[in-house]
């Protein structure tokens, strides 16, 4: 399994520009919302937070959908289902690789991004926080879509269906919980949720998307 | 001195601004040139590595191979 | 110009232009420096951050040159497949990206003090900022490919796209109303005052631009001998 | 069909992924003949090939048609050409009647009754309405096959088009060879295994690969 | 290349959920902005153009990465490239399909949405000009993107990178339009440069693109 | 690798889109023993295979090593276990030799040594350090094949795996399942061409076809 991990985190180094795109695409999002939404201040301010995670979810969204496309394509995956590592195990490894190289990277620059966005110094570590547990949500969740949707047909427009009412929950709490930060109010029962819906996906999320690797093969 | 580092008093946007062009264009200039030292010396120890194979050739199809990359349509 | 077309001639001229190169620039910087630091007045509307020019406008200027002739290298090397255009276009593109940031950046910390705000989503700061990510994406997309030549079509014809963006920065102070000023800079003070900041603009100008062509040859270098030794692992391994 | 048009490539070079892969070839194919590719793995078959097509471009020699380049005319080319490469084109979701009518569409066939021919002459006649998720390796490669007897085009390149065909197939494909060079139609083929191609030259691509020592012509050309 | 465009039509209609998939897309898109911003009225009022514009674009952007990648992959566009079509005329049709599945369906539901987020009904008709303005821009500037990152590494994170720098002036000039449209003022400054903009990539797009086409078939 | 242990299938029938592909089919398999897939276009060779790696679960009939049924152990009938099919699972930016040690490596085997004899094992070691994507599609298969020698398992499972392969490979694959074979280890494979497996047994999944589709097969055959 850590030699999967080592394998997928070289990969990607070795292709150059995954970790970076990803935080391109992150990036480029935050900065589309003041094209659209017109550029005054408070307006802005008031939905950064929105903004942030919003542009967060559709970096792992889109990042998510070569997960296992690529070895599905190859043979890889067949063969790694067929190696003696456990399909729980494969599962692991992939969505873990996904998040050191797009979620850990987002967590650093997003700070950056919200004092370009005025958000307020002190609440930085509350954003830092609030996406330590929502990025490897992200990835858990989409994982599974990732693997529900191997070998569909449409599976560019099919992930993003499937995966965005479970995103929606993890938005609204993060977003529930930055803002009662911004307002003064304790973030805790919106993080302990997150905390408590993290715990449940690291639970039962690689025991779907093991299922739907295997289902993906027949 | 005292004024010419106050900038009338917008120190730190004109001295942050000729900061960012010293990184800028230091940072660029040591990049290429570490850079370029690099593959250069990739390049030295490849071709020190199969010299005797290179040198015999060298006089016959070199001469007519480079123009084909001249011709190349 | 097929004569350029050799790396060897090619690079026999570079590298006997590359150190009046790198002198010029050097001389022109300190020159600039001092005249535009420390010699010159304060504008009596801007003060002193009028000295941001000085750096501002030749990387703006800069950041345009260096997209335009990377497009005409593109072109270049899709018409004539000239061999030393992509490796020119791969060389410069990190310095237009540099000289563009740089650009933003002046931009954004002259903008702060004389409008009030760093950043406005008017024409010439957009113009500019899609060219910074028209260079970030030419980078990203040319070594996206497993086959080098791929990628540098593939490159070429994004710069050949982004080439209408160039024309749109210049003239786009003149095609919509925007905060940022029209090129009026020599009449800011009456022409007395132009001589004096004309001067260190100038320096500046030519200093970034023999920085520029110094930096350059030294990157087509590498970019060369990067690909004698791409071939020559290939050879070995066949 | 004119007959007597040469196809022919002079003085051939070629670099692929900055590596040599053959230099120095010539070919000439009349109409009626064929010419059979071989060579190791890696010899530059499926590159000739692709040539050929008009998809790669040599990097020194000529192909012509008739005396024309086919820089010179690409679309006069394309519409006398049938490839077949080491994909099928075949879409999930359509039926193999659906799939060969559009390609013969796309040629200017628009007549269903070639279509039923060119299933019937690769056996796959029974299979027409199944929709190409179904088919077996072998299956799709008949469909690909196909393409060639739906819509008449006097070359056809294929790789290695015997790859998934069982015995009865091959025979199937060597017939339609025959009787379109009979027509006087031209084939280009590539094949590790022994296809039965009377009158035919074969063209080994082991013999114009670089020399051991010869690299540097590469090295210098990239 | 009619037959394309009917093939590519009946491509869709047959694996059923492109069409629609793209426009849950939309709708998702819009329905996720009170979540992450905060049911506020009068904000969202606010930013509803501005929504509505940057989810056609994310619609647009995300059913645009499979445009050319499923016949690239399978074989199909290489024999497309080898037919007597010219390579423009290839693309020209691709893009066509993709607009009457992607762009006209979302100009029949985008008022629909606009009601929702209480634009009022006098500048509905503004809101589908602009978008029949605009998502035939995004298909053709999209597709240039698409045809360029055929074959790249990553090219569900490089598209974005290539394709949003583009989709920036559209979505700029589009929502000034209707900004202006709300506020009283005529948008046809900004309509008109949208169009003047859309015959410049009707022109120019088809060339890009074909030229990628072939080179990624090298 | 145990020696007495039979792997078996017993009257197995296989669903595949709906239709039925073949029924009634046994199969026993001791140590040292091949098994040659054969038939026509569609007969089952590669479903008969994936059952046999457990990727497809049978409809009816059970398939046992030794007895146990493969349901009830996966995970030790993955152990021991190689399959080669039509995909090579050759990733472009790494080396041939980075490729075959991670699939070494994904079996517990962490040998250099192990990995370079399994390159020269199909004379691929001359081009160990390209990466893939520059490799043609016979050398990506060797390199595909490379992995059943550099970790060993007891049982081969490979799907037409001469597709690609110059002769000068096909000899060394040949030579590869023999020595498999007299250390023990079985090979089951498909192939459309005539292979080496002496005392090898061979199925023909024609025989198993349903039965009325027999009327197709016959047409296919012809
Ligand atoms: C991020 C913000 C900014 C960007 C992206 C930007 C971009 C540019 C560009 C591209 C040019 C070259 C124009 C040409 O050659 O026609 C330019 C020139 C210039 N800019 Fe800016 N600019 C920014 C902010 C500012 C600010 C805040 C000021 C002053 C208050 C300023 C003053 C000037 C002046 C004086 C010129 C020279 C005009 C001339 O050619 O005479 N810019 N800028
Ligand atoms: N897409 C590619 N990019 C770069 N190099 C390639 C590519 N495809 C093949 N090559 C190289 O070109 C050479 C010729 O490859 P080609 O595919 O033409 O061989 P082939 O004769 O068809 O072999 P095979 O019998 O294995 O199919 C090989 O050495 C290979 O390494
Ligand atoms: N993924 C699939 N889904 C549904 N049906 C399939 C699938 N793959 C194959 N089939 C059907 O199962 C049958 C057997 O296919 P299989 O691939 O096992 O044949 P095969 O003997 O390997 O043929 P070939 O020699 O062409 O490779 C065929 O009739 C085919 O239509
Ligand atoms: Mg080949
Ligand atoms: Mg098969």
């Amino acid at each position: 399994m850590l030699r999967l991990i080592l394998r997928d985190l070289r990969l990607v180094l070795r292709q150059g520009s995954d970790a970076t795109a990803a935080l391109m695409f992150f990036v480029l999002c935050v900065v589309l919302f003041p094209f659209g939404v017109g550029p005054e201040p408070n307006v802005l301010m008031r939905i950064a937070p929105g903004v942030l995670l919003i542009a967060a979810l559709l970096a792992a969204l889109l990042s998510m959908e070569r997960l296992f496309q690529g070895d599905f394509e190859d043979g890889s995956l067949e063969l790694l289902l067929l190696s003696p590592l456990p399909a729980e195990g494969v599962a692991v490894a992939k969505v873990a690789a996904h998040w050191l190289v797009t979620g850990v990277p987002l967590m650093i620059v997003a700070p950056l991004l919200a004092l370009l966005l005025r958000m307020p110094v002190d609440q930085l570590g509350l954003l830092v926080g609030t996406l330590a547990l929502a990025t490897p949500l992200l990835s858990l969740i989409g994982a599974v879509g990732a693997a529900l949707t191997l070998g569909a047909r449409r599976s560019g427009v099919l992930l993003p269906l499937l995966v965005l009412p479970l995103y929606i929950p993890v938005l609204i709490f993060a977003a529930a919980g930055l803002d009662a930060g911004l307002s003064g109010l304790s973030p805790r029962p919106h993080l302990l949720l997150l905390g408590g819906m993290l715990c449940g996906a690291l639970v039962l999320a690689p025991l779907a998307i093991a299922a739907a690797l295997r289902a993906a093969h027949e | 001195m005292d004024g010419f580092l106050s900038m009338g008093g917008y120190a730190a946007y004109v001295w942050s601004s000729y900061g960012a062009a010293a990184l800028v264009l230091v940072g660029l200039l040591v990049l290429s040139l570490t850079g370029l030292r690099r593959v250069e010396r990739t390049l030295a120890t490849l071709e020190a590595a199969k010299p005797r194979r290179k040198r015999e050739p060298k006089v016959g199809p070199v001469p007519t191979a480079s123009p084909a990359t001249e011709t190349a349509p | 110009m097929h004569r350029f077309a050799n790396p060897a001639r090619f690079l026999k001229i570079a590298n006997a232009v590359l150190p009046w190169a790198a002198g010029l620039s050097a001389v022109c910087f300190v020159a600039g420096l001092y005249l535009g630091l420390v010699a010159s007045p304060p504008d009596y509307q801007q003060g002193d951050t009028v000295r941001i020019m000085y750096i501002h406008v030749p990387a703006a200027w800069m950041s345009m040159f260096t997209y335009s002739t990377m497009a005409v290298a593109a072109a270049a090397a899709l018409v004539w497949k000239h061999p030393l255009a992509e490796v020119y276009a791969k060389a410069a593109a990190p310095l237009g990206a540099g000289f563009t940031a740089l650009c933003l950046l002046t931009g954004s910390l002259w903008g702060a003090p004389m409008w009030g705000t760093w950043w406005v989503w008017d024409a010439r700061l957009t113009s500019v900022l899609v060219l910074f990510f028209l260079y970030l994406g030419y980078m990203a997309l040319v070594d996206a490919f497993d086959d080098p030549a791929r990628g540098n079509k593939a490159g070429n014809i994004l710069l050949l796209v982004g080439a209408v963006n160039v024309p749109i920065i210049k003239f786009s102070v003149e095609w919509w109303n925007t905060l940022h000023q029209p090129a009026s800079v020599f009449r800011l003070g009456g022409p007395t005052i132009a001589a004096s900041m004309l001067w260190p603009l100038l320096l500046m100008a030519v200093a970034f631009q023999s920085y520029f062509f110094a930096v350059v040859i030294l990157r087509i270098r590498a970019g060369l001998a990067a690909r004698r030794v791409q071939t020559l692992r290939l050879g070995q391994a066949g | 069909m004119t007959s007597s048009s040469p196809f022919t490539g002079r003085d051939l070079l070629c670099l692929r992924g900055g590596r040599l892969v053959f230099q120095d070839l010539d070919f000439t194919l009349a109409a009626g003949g064929c010419l059979t590719l071989v060579g190791p793995n890696g010899s530059g078959k499926s590159t000739l090939l692709r040539l050929m097509a008009g998809l790669l471009k040599p990097l020194r020699g000529t192909i012509a048609w008739d005396g024309v380049a086919l820089a010179q005319d690409p679309e006069a080319h394309r519409a006398r050409l049938h490839y077949v490469g080491h994909l099928d084109a075949v879409k999930a979701s359509f039926t193999c009647r659906e799939i060969l009518s559009f390609w013969a569409g796309v040629r200017g066939v628009a007549d269903r009754a070639a279509v039923d021919r060119a299933l019937a002459a690769f056996a796959i006649d029974t299979i027409a309405d199944v929709p190409g998720r179904f088919l077996s390796a072998g299956q799709r490669r008949r469909l690909s096959l196909a393409r060639l007897v739906a819509a008449p085009a006097p070359l056809w390149l294929l790789d290695e088009p015997t790859v998934g065909l069982d015995r009865a197939s091959v025979a199937l494909l060597e017939g339609a060879i025959a009787r379109h060079r009979a027509d006087g139609g031209r084939v280009v083929l590539s094949t590790h295994i022994d296809l039965a191609t009377p009158g035919g030259a074969v063209l080994d691509l082991a013999a114009f690969a670089p020399a051991e020592d010869d690299e540097d012509g590469a090295e210098d050309a990239a």
